[in-house]
């Protein structure tokens, strides 16, 4: 390294061929993978061992890389600025006497921290060469070519357990409780049927005739089909006799409804 | 990298020493995907090696191993030897759970055993296929029970004693009734109030079909 | 869904003899292309076998041959002897070009396992990006491994056979430099003699880490 007389042992100190490594370093930021990649390659310029790098040297070449970085108006992206300032701040506990009211790691102890990453980072990237180097399958060594299959002869069992057999069974049981609701058609003789039936055989009656004996044939005995046919033959009946067809009696609560052809 | 060792080699102009050779041969052989001709392997090889020498010895070595080498055509392989094939096997048992369709015939022919397939069908409300019966027959949770007396004398089903042991049942009639599977909840989703169900006027016969269940062999 | 169950080879008879088991691993081994755990040789063997017994002799007839057996974490696979690297143009796979990045996660993923995501960023200097981490799962280099007892529960990285596999490597323990970037404390999260440090408060797992960096599958 070179002594200059200028005292201050910034960018001076730096030989030519360092500064030219500095300014590389500027062109290449893109190829840099972050603050602490480009503090590595800074701390080489040391040529010493990582264990005895100069952080406050190290701090020093950031910043300057930083100012560089913008006289030359590249943008730097914000952890490059956050490293910087971080950097200052160390290099400024670095050089005032330790203030005994301050709390937190002291300036040495954050240098080393950071040498330590420095040197954990630059650890990694020697043993990921050396992983790399290593003989590796497919390209030194290789696996047998043509394997032999092991055929799988499989053989298959059911399971099923008794609350399986349960359930199944319910549900087939319970799947006819549940089809959705709807009216029994079979069972139902609606007003429209009674109507034109009645229709048909009013012109026969010409004399006072119990409505009971116009209920369809078949539906009298079973009772649900004789209770729909006989509320839909009287409702009929109502209907025939506001039209004016017929004329309906009762002779009292319960007896029997009659009806008869009006002229 | 590779081509430097082999262009090292090559202009020594003198060949490996065969043990060399019959480990080249060795690493060739296993690594190929394909049996390889003795011409390949002497192109492959380094210059003034006798790759048909070489497989002679290899082939004596491992002659009574588990592994041979084996002339496939014009061409050279290693092979796991023949009589420990079996070790190429992999007995594996695989567990399934019976399909919907299968169980639920499963329950219906344990329920109402001896059952006809049109019956099953009828209780289904869906065809039952032929492999669902098959599988079940195969399983041997079920066999064909007698005839029944009816037009046509259509097979019946029954269930087998596999089906019992399976299960954990003494006999069929140890499977719940509608009723209890009601009161076990898995009959739960029956709407209250609707008061006698068809299904539950079927438990008569249900007792009616235990007494037909236990028929002989 | 379907579980597969080893069906366990029940034999009244002996067991073969060592010799004869070398040959059954031997035909195992030089059939399969992956490795093979002890314990899937001892399955697919007969009753009463002792595949690692028979593995150390086998290892020991192939010392030096064109062919090794190699140790691959709890499994055994033949490979061919790196030196013969040379004569396998034709079998050579196109290896996959990785970014300084994914090699440098890889190598961090390796040393430090089991490590999280936010480990490996403090020691890089800079974020991981999804992209690295997803092509290093899909080379199936490196896997999820137990999630850290830290407050998140983040997930951790290890990396896998097929790691060891690829480099040679018998175990993680076996990687190159491990032990002395172990005794230089660069694999701890701060610099030996200092405390823990605000911003890289995790440190109390790192002794546990490290007992844990071995886990088995």
């Amino acid at each position: 390294m070179t002594d200059s007389d200028q005292g201050s042992f910034e960018e001076d100190r730096m030989s030519v061929a360092e500064r030219m490594a500095a300014e590389a370093l500027i062109v290449d930021v893109d190829g840099f993978e972050g603050p602490l990649d480009v503090l590595l390659t800074l701390s080489r310029t040391q040529k010493v061992d990582l264990r005895k790098v100069s952080v406050l040297q190290l701090a020093q070449q950031y910043l300057s890389f930083v100012e560089k970085a913008k006289a030359l108006r590249i943008e730097l992206a914000a952890d490059y600025l956050v490293m910087a300032a971080w950097l200052a701040f160390l290099k400024s506990r670095l050089l005032l006497p330790p203030d005994p009211t301050e709390e937190g790691p002291s300036g040495e102890e954050l240098a080393a921290h950071l040498a330590f990453q420095l040197e954990r980072l630059q650890a990694m990237r020697d043993v990921a060469a050396r992983l790399m180097a290593r003989d590796q399958l497919g390209r030194d060594f290789f696996k047998r070519g043509l394997p032999e299959d092991v055929t799988r002869l499989r053989t298959v069992t059911y399971s099923a357990n008794l609350l399986d057999l349960m359930q199944a069974y319910a549900r087939i049981r319970t799947r006819d409780e549940f089809r959705p609701f709807v009216l029994d058609r079979e069972s139902v003789f609606t007003m429209e049927q009674a109507l034109d039936r009645m229709r048909g055989l009013i012109g026969f009656a010409g004399q006072w005739t119990d409505i009971l004996s116009y209920l369809p044939e078949g539906w009298e005995t079973d009772p649900i089909k004789r209770r729909s046919a006989t509320a839909a033959t009287f409702a009929a009946s109502l209907e025939l006799a506001k039209e004016g067809h017929v004329e309906i009696r009762q002779s009292e609560t319960f007896a029997p409804i009659e009806l008869r052809r009006k002229d | 990298m590779s081509e430097e060792i082999e262009q090292k080699e090559e202009s020594l102009f003198e060949a490996p020493p065969i043990a060399e050779q019959e480990r080249m041969i060795e690493a060739i052989l296993f690594a190929s995907a394909e049996p390889v001709s003795v011409a390949e392997l002497n192109a492959r090889m380094p210059h003034g090696s006798d790759a048909a020498e070489a497989l002679a010895h290899l082939r004596k070595r491992y002659e009574g191993r588990g592994v041979r080498v084996v002339r496939v055509g014009d061409a050279w392989a290693m092979r796991t030897a023949p009589d420990l094939g079996f070790l190429m096997q992999k007995e594996t048992v695989e567990q399934r759970k019976l399909s919907r369709a299968a169980i639920e015939t499963l329950a219906i022919i344990a329920y109402h055993q001896p059952v006809t397939r049109a019956e099953i069908e009828a209780i289904r409300g869906v065809s039952v296929s032929r492999g669902t019966i098959d599988l079940l027959l195969d399983m041997e949770w079920i066999r064909f029970g007698r005839r029944k007396m009816t037009p046509g004398r259509p097979v019946t089903f029954v269930v087998t004693q596999g089906f019992l042991d399976h299960f954990g049942l003494e006999n069929a009639r140890d499977l719940p009734g509608l009723k209890e599977l009601r009161s076990a909840g898995l009959l739960d989703s029956t709407p209250p109030g609707l008061g006698p169900t068809p299904s539950e006027g079927e438990e008569g016969d249900d007792d009616e079909n235990q007494s037909e269940m236990f028929e002989e062999e």
